[in-house]
């Protein structure tokens, strides 16, 4: 299947406290998921500036998906709170510019959920992979 | 029991209450004046609603025991709003059975000289076809 | 098409400039064609009197133009203020732009402005002059007689779903305060938002193409008042200065809107001087509309100090997924 | 240009195993920056470390990459690794080529693509990071605790006796707060002034501990460690340090019909008074409102009287600057007013009283002696209704009552139903509940015995509505397990009204940009690792000003804040943590975005002069970060549009280096 | 002078198509007109002139210069440039026209910019002539006669026809091209409609503008003018003049970090930005003022001294259009040149 060769790319910026501890713990617990996925450690979700996912998908990126601590555990009480709107309205506007909006997704991953991290992980990739190479929000100076 | 999960869903609709708010304090009960008229009293009527357990609401007078006075509305803690699923369930009365509950040839019967204009207007609206 | 009169504008300036409550007026300038005004700051009464203009083609909000007036002004400076532009100017009070002390803001009723293009069409080309009366009376070089145009024919896109008619900041009110009104501002965005995903890319491949990043939309906006924009900042990583490719058109406009949505107060600047005609509004107006949807209503500038959406939360708030859905099940 | 060493752990065969480790450190050798790169079985050890320490050394490296665990195993390691080699701490960055590659692929080729992107962008990362170096600001060594009840007693008497001066802010004139109110506590009924008072008067006697009673605090400024502080001391009229508190002045005044506020209005007080017997201060106060002499002038009686000559019309309200480095809410809480609750006939009737009032009505020193006498007529009620959750749990539209549980409602009315039924055996006790909540030791227990031994009626069913017609209260109410509606005639009705956080509280708050939630109860830290915190750094929380409490409860907060305190005030100095937010004042537009994002309020604005790029000079607002405060989440640096505000350690320009070397 | 029938336009369009590219100017979906790529169903706009200019063509808003192609620590430099097809732009306008000399001087004088003039050869100029200027046109005040354009062909269009005439050599090879198409014409017509647009171009409201003021020697009389703090006052410093100007020829040069390797590419600047020629000590012009003074003294003085008295505009109009705050060209040389004559 064409679909199938393409090896999408997608980013993922985890908070330091719950979700790129849930990773560790994924990894902790051997449980796979896809190597497409890269993690860049973040303090908090709401360190995630909406030009970092624009970048990634500039460079290359197929997928974002940003995982913080669930609502009300914030490391810092609220950051993922602003995380939730702040993502809530930049996704709303790519999905208006016509940018599919599978492409970007947050989950609340606690340190706990290494189980979920993997699945949200596989989840993703298959849903990336299902709708191909990044088209929409791509630079083809970077594709070269 | 029986639950009747459409008859469920369109009570809710209609009376845009939700019964999960419920938590059974039976405020609504305590509060309410027709109470010793009734077969199944407000908290029962929220509790059988939110199990889906219609039809016996359906088939009772409780229905029209309601004064629809709203106090179980004023002190619900929850704000359930008992009295307008008591409405809800009346009007779900009606849609079923599709027919007139009210006929001209009746009112002669129930009327009296004391019986307001607009409540036989109001009645004719609500339970004829 | 204005209810109010140049004279008066000018009376109140003279008064004010007489008793010394200001040293300097910002106002309309007239220009070369009847239609082509200039924001100015008179400083004396003969300037005033000589070149002050108030017509259907005022359109330009001055809010902006105070952070650097009063930094240099010394003394008050009057300001004319529409209603659209209250909102800009109570903005940019609450965060902290200018000295309110240092501006006397004068409200004005405003009818709505005139939209030379649309002028145009009508009329054709080679205006030679244009009367600003009940009607709009213009007179070109090809034709002997000045054609009449009822004013609310030609209005400015953003004039057509005017938001409110009324002032929310003033010193003084000169004419009838109007009201919040009930807008149709959010049809067009709620006609993209019908679309299929693949119609809205390319409903925005083809407005956004236009684009020559000129900057005019960010230069003119009331909200883009940085020191240094991120887009001139060679450290902020997104610095550009053309539009290289579509992915840069898309960036700086997501931007952009991204970093006024909550403080964006929809005076339609940005859409009015776009040289390429591109409905940026329409960027601007979808983020307030869901900011309005999901967080409930928030008018930025309505009032002084108040607190933007996205610098806010709610515990209850809806997850990033679910904003989809929403729209989903309303439709 | 950086000089980048690359150190790639085997892990034993963790990652080795999945990961080609000597692929993954030729391929980093490529790229700018690294001048080394090599692999070793285990990079943590010692003689790992040494390898990293050497080729510090011999390489004159200015930051290193050590592909290896989670950061969150060992950057703590590797840091002081660099650390002892002379290179600081914070230019070293980690590859998480295990639990993030080699524990999740099976596949050895895919291992290694990935550890090698994963080891770039950390290359990509470490270019750009700068030598931090974490702040340091010293700590006054005072603790301010606001608000003299039991939570604030307890507090302060904990800090105080390790050695640490604290000062007391109470808005009454007299520290003991709710807890001097009450009768009896449960679950043990023994009487609450006998183990109050003791503290009170430790804390009067404590070198350690100022009271200022009949103050509040009106201006909070500065950060943890260092708070300056305005307290506004009211004028009392009398000088505190010379009354005796003796009582004739309270004996003689003329002026007797105030209603008691400790009493709750129950009996009334004169002008001049002192609260209660045990008050802390014991000084007598003035109430200007009810004073002749203060309102017009005419009277003076007191100060005729005062052999100590302690009266003083004209004293003014005092304010005091203090500094402290810590600071303690125990503002508590009071019961919601009963004005939205109609169908009670609070207002109707005065046979229709709040448990405080009840505790009140069966306190030896309160209005009857101690003899539980119906307000109205005096005469001792037979038949008692207590009505729990009166505005507590319910929902958010119904805008009257509060959505939580008060928590305490359910134990005090087993407490006063016990009581009742105890001292006046001929009396019918009427309990209606939804639930009886009975989480603590020996709760449940204390529950049934007022059911088992004590013959309390517990009804599961609410009131819906009181009627007082005659000498009588007509309760209807329902009975929902017998399925029955019934109708009591009660002499007395009691409601277990909601509490609420004190009015003082939300101004408070703002003082202290400390956070709070929608119902006013002021937010912790961590909900579960840090309940004694506040968010805002340098602000413990204290009893029921954070939520609903009973006595031990708060007792054990108490204790907690005051040790969370004396941990900070024992450190001569703070050292912050360097990855921390900062705004390029010449980009910065002051426009307090970014401020109302902060969690912690670390942000605040200064107006400086500044040389525009048109060489003209302008006063301009910037934000300033406290790096005492910042915790360095970075939430403003996504809210504020001008890209002034940075993060340090995870700048935007290294977040989007590691970006760009991912999607290579 | 030849001539065709408008109904044999397309036809003409699709014969040249089958030899290069054409562009004209065609109305796109804002209803303005935008220099389009010829394709079946693409018409010949009725509008007087484009939004942005046609500079475009031979000095597009980017263009990528050279590539660096990193591979660990070795760089490749690679060479970008590549033969250009020839292509014709129709319907040009005797400003538009104008314009390239102008930019000519700029671009084709020694250094020879070697992208510019690559796409300068392989362009084929049919210019049309004017018959209904806008009221902002002022084409005249710089010796333009809008009814006779220059370029490689003239054409002229009537209500039924248009007209060619070759004036080039690349001229004559389009003539070539359409010649099947078209037939002998005399100049009967033209020279009608020419009279008919004189007496219009008479009455336009800036006919009487003129550049006595200026030109070259003139930096001293008028930098330090004090008109100048009045006339940028409300400017905001965006770039819309100069982007839609076709005798702006500014640029910046640029790196693009691809990730894989650096593109090298320049695109339009504008003097009224704050970065514009900024250096390492900073910037040479800090206040708009300056920048706004630059923008004209270069267009009324600087150039014209440079290049045997030609002015660097050409009166197309576009800026008195789009400017955001209406003060452009014509403002400035009356308040300047007003008050000095």
């Amino acid at each position: 299947m064409q679909m199938n060769e393409h090896k999408p790319l997608i980013v993922a910026f985890c908070c330091n406290w719950c979700s790129y501890a849930g990773a560790d713990l994924a990894g902790n617990n051997r449980l796979n998921y896809p190597a497409e996925v890269k993690i860049i450690r973040v303090p908090c979700s709401c360190r995630v500036n909406p030009m970092f996912i624009l970048r990634a998908f500039q460079r290359g990126a197929d997928g974002v998906i940003i995982c913080g601590c669930h609502p009300g555990d914030c490391h810092y009480t609220s950051g993922n709170y602003y995380t939730r709107r702040r993502m809530a309205m930049l996704f709303s506007m790519l999905d208006y510019l016509g940018i599919e909006k599978e492409r970007t997704r947050v989950e609340w991953v606690s340190a706990a959920e290494g189980a979920k991290f993997a699945a949200t992980m596989n989840d993703f990739v298959a849903t990336v992979t299902a709708l191909g190479e990044n088209k929409r929000l791509e630079d083809l100076r970077c594709k070269k | 029991m029986s639950h009747n999960s459409n008859l469920q869903d369109d009570i809710i609709r209609m009376s845009g209450v939700n019964p999960r708010k419920c938590m059974r304090c039976g405020k609504c009960s305590a509060t309410c004046p027709a109470y010793d008229e009734m077969e199944y009293h407000p908290h029962q009527f929220v509790n059988m609603v939110e199990n889906g357990d219609i039809e016996p609401l359906l088939k009772s007078e409780s229905l029209y025991r309601c004064l629809s006075c709203f106090a179980c509305i004023e002190r619900c803690p929850r704000s359930v709003e008992p009295a307008k699923l008591v409405e809800a369930v009346r009007l779900a009365v009606i849609r079923q059975q599709g027919a007139n509950r009210m006929k001209p040839e009746d009112v002669a019967a129930i009327a009296d000289d004391e019986t307001p204009q607009q409540l036989l207007v109001s009645a004719f609206r609500k339970y004829s076809k | 098409m204005q209810k109010i009169t140049k004279n008066q504008l000018l009376d109140k300036a003279a008064e004010l400039l007489d008793n010394g409550t200001v040293t300097a007026v910002l106002g309309w300038q007239k220009g070369e064609f009847d239609y082509d005004v200039t924001p100015a700051l008179f400083e004396n009464k003969e300037e005033l009197f000589a070149n002050f203009v108030w017509n259907d083609f005022c359109g330009a909000n001055f809010s902006k133009y105070l952070i650097k007036h009063t930094r240099k002004v010394e003394g008050k400076i009057l300001v004319f203020l529409k209603p659209c532009d209250t909102y800009s100017f109570n903005q940019l009070l609450t965060e902290h732009r200018f000295d309110r002390e240092k501006v006397y803001a004068v409200g004005i009723p405003c009818e709505g402005m005139a939209d030379i293009d649309k002028v145009k069409a009508i009329v054709g080309d080679g205006i030679s002059s244009i009367d600003c009366g009940e009607k709009i009376k213009v007179t070109t070089i090809y034709a002997d007689a000045a054609v009449e145009i009822d004013g609310k024919d030609v209005l400015e896109g953003r004039c057509e779903s005017c938001k409110s008619k009324k002032h929310v900041a003033y010193d003084e009110l000169l004419g009838e305060e109007g009201d919040v009104l009930d807008s149709n501002r959010f049809d067009e965005v709620a006609r993209l938002e019908a679309m299929t995903p693949d119609e809205r890319f390319a409903f925005w491949q083809n407005e956004l193409s236009r684009c020559i990043r000129c900057n005019a939309c960010r230069d003119v906006c009331p909200a883009c008042t940085c020191e240094k924009c991120v887009f001139g900042n060679p450290k902020s990583g997104v610095e550009n200065k053309s539009p290289a490719n579509s992915f840069e058109e898309k960036m700086f406009h997501i931007i952009r809107a991204f970093h006024v949505a909550g403080r964006c107060t929809d005076c339609g600047e940005c859409s009015r001087v776009c040289p390429q005609n591109i409905p940026l509004h329409l960027l601007n107006r979808k983020f307030i509309k869901d900011m309005n949807e999901c967080y409930g209503e928030y008018q930025a500038g309505a009032e002084v100090g108040s607190r933007a959406p996205l610098v806010n939360y709610t515990t209850e708030d809806l997850e990033p997924g679910e904003v989809f859905d929403r729209r989903d099940t309303d439709a | 240009m950086q000089r980048i060493g690359v150190f790639v752990c085997w892990c034993g065969s963790n990652i080795a195993g999945t990961v080609d480790v000597h692929a993954v450190a030729e391929a980093l050798k490529l790229e700018p920056g690294v001048v080394f790169s090599t692999d070793y079985q285990y990079m943590c050890s010692q003689a790992g470390q040494n390898i990293i320490k050497e080729a510090i050394a011999e390489h004159k490296l200015t930051g290193i990459v050590v592909c290896s665990c989670s950061p969150r195993m060992h950057e703590a390691t590797f840091r002081k690794t660099a650390a002892a080699a002379g290179l600081n701490p914070y230019m070293v960055e980690i590859a998480n080529i295990r639990e993030q590659c080699s524990w999740v692929h099976k596949d050895m080729p895919i291992g290694t693509e990935k550890a090698i992107i994963l080891g770039k962008a950390a290359i990509a990362k470490v270019n750009l990071n700068a030598p931090l170096t974490p702040g340091e600001s010293p700590v006054t060594k005072r603790a301010l605790v606001i608000g003299g009840g039991i939570a604030g007693i307890q507090t302060a008497l904990d800090i105080a006796d390790a050695g640490f001066p604290v000062d007391i802010v109470e808005k009454k004139p007299t520290i003991g707060g709710k807890m001097a109110q009450l009768d009896k506590t449960f679950p043990t009924l023994d009487c609450a002034a006998c183990i109050l008072t003791p503290k009170m008067v430790d804390v009067a006697q404590h070198d350690k501990i100022r009271i200022f009673s009949y103050s509040e605090v009106t201006e909070v400024k500065g950060f943890v460690g260092n708070f300056d502080v305005k307290i506004k001391k009211h004028a009392r009229y009398v000088k505190e340090d010379v009354c005796t508190g003796c009582g004739d002045c309270v004996s003689k005044c003329p002026m007797k019909k105030v209603p008691n506020e400790f009493n709750l209005g129950m009996d009334n007080r004169h002008a001049i008074y002192i609260p209660f017997a045990q008050a802390v201060p014991k000084v007598a106060t003035i109430d200007p409102n009810a004073c002749n002499m203060i309102k017009n002038g005419k009277c003076g009686l007191c100060a005729k009287v005062c052999t100590a000559g302690a009266i003083d019309y004209t004293q003014k309200d005092e304010f005091i600057e203090e500094k402290y480095g810590a600071i303690v809410v125990a503002t508590g809480y009071n019961h919601i007013s009963m004005d939205k609750f109609d169908e009670f006939a609070y207002n109707q009737s005065k046979d229709v009283i709040t448990s405080l009032e009840f505790e009140r009505l069966t306190n030896a020193a309160g209005p009857t002696a101690g003899k539980l006498l119906r307000p109205s007529d005096g005469v001792h009620p037979h038949t008692i209704v207590f009505v729990q959750c009166v505005g507590s749990r319910c929902d958010a539209c119904a805008e009257k009552g509060k959505e939580y549980c008060s928590k305490i409602c359910c134990m005090y009315t087993a407490k006063h139903a016990m009581l009742t039924r105890d001292k006046y055996p001929d009396t019918d006790v009427y309990v209606f509940y939804i639930d009886v909540r009975t989480p603590g030791k020996n709760f449940d227990e204390f529950y049934r015995r007022a059911v088992e031994e004590y013959g309390v009626h517990y009804i599961k069913g609410m009131v819906g509505k009181v009627v007082p017609e005659g000498n009588k209260l007509k309760v209807q109410a329902s009975d929902l397990l017998s399925n029955k509606q019934l109708h009591i005639d009660a002499d007395l009705v009691v409601l277990a009204a909601a509490i609420e956080p004190d009015k003082s509280a939300r101004p408070l708050a703002t003082m202290l940009t400390a956070s709070m939630d929608t119902n006013d109860f002021f937010t912790e830290a961590h909900p579960k690792l840090r309940p004694v915190e506040s968010p805002t750094a340098g602000v413990f929380l204290s009893g029921a000003c954070q939520g609903p409490k009973d006595i031990p409860e708060t007792v054990s907060q108490a204790g907690a804040a005051a040790s969370k305190v004396i941990g900070l005030l024992a450190k001569d100095k703070l050292t912050g943590n360097p990855c921390i937010a900062h705004s390029d004042e010449m980009m910065c537009n002051g426009c307090s975005s970014c401020e109302r994002v902060c969690p912690y309020g670390a942000i605040t604005y200064v107006d400086k002069e500044f040389r525009m790029p048109d060489r003209t000079t302008a006063i301009r607002r910037v934000a300033s970060v406290n790096p005492a405060v910042c915790q360095g989440c970075g939430a403003c640096t996504v809210a504020c549009p001008s890209g002034a505000m940075d993060l340090k350690g995870f700048a935007t320009s290294q977040i989007i280096a590691e970006v760009d070397a991912i999607c290579k | 002078m030849r001539k065709c029938s408008l109904d044999k336009l397309q036809s003409v369009f699709a014969a040249v198509n089958e030899k290069m590219p054409i562009y004209l100017p065609a109305n796109g979906s804002d209803g303005k007109a935008v220099y389009t790529k010829w394709a079946e169903g693409v018409e010949l706009s009725d509008s007087l002139n484009t939004v942005r200019s046609p500079k475009d063509f031979f000095f597009p808003q980017t263009e990528n210069m050279m590539e660096f192609k990193t591979e660990g620590k070795t760089i490749e430099i690679i060479d970008v440039r590549d033969e250009k097809e020839d292509f014709v732009i129709f319907g040009v306008r005797a400003c538009d026209v104008k314009s390239f000399e102008i930019l000519d001087r700029v671009f084709l004088t020694d250094p020879v910019d070697s992208f510019y003039a690559s796409r300068r050869e392989h362009g084929i100029i049919v210019a049309m002539a004017c018959t209904k200027p806008s009221e902002t046109c002022f084409c005249q005040t710089f010796g333009i006669d809008a009814t006779e354009p220059m370029g490689d062909v003239s054409a002229w269009k009537t209500d039924k026809e248009i007209f060619f005439k070759a004036n080039t050599e690349k001229g004559e090879a389009f003539m070539k091209a359409i010649e099947a198409l078209t037939e002998d014409a005399d100049t009967k017509e033209v020279e009608a409609q020419k009279e008919a647009t004189k007496k219009i171009l008479k009455k336009l409201p800036l006919a009487e503008l003129d550049t006595k003021a200026f030109g070259g020697g003139k930096t001293s009389e008028f930098f330090n003018h004090p008109a100048w703090a009045e006339l940028s006052e409300s400017c905001l410093g965006c770039g819309t003049c100069t982007f839609v100007c076709p005798t702006c020829q500014c640029y910046d040069i640029k790196d693009f970090n691809t990730g894989k390797g650096v593109i090298r590419f320049r695109c339009w600047d504008s003097c009224m930005y704050s970065d514009f020629t900024r250096m390492a000590h900073g910037n040479n012009r800090n206040s708009q003022k300056e920048r706004f003074r630059q923008r004209f003294m270069h267009k009324l003085v600087y150039y014209p001294e440079n290049n045997e008295g030609i002015f660097g505009c050409v009166g197309c109009g576009r800026c008195l259009s789009k400017c955001p705050i209406s003060m452009n060209i014509v403002k400035v040389m009356k308040k300047i040149g007003g008050e000095t004559k």
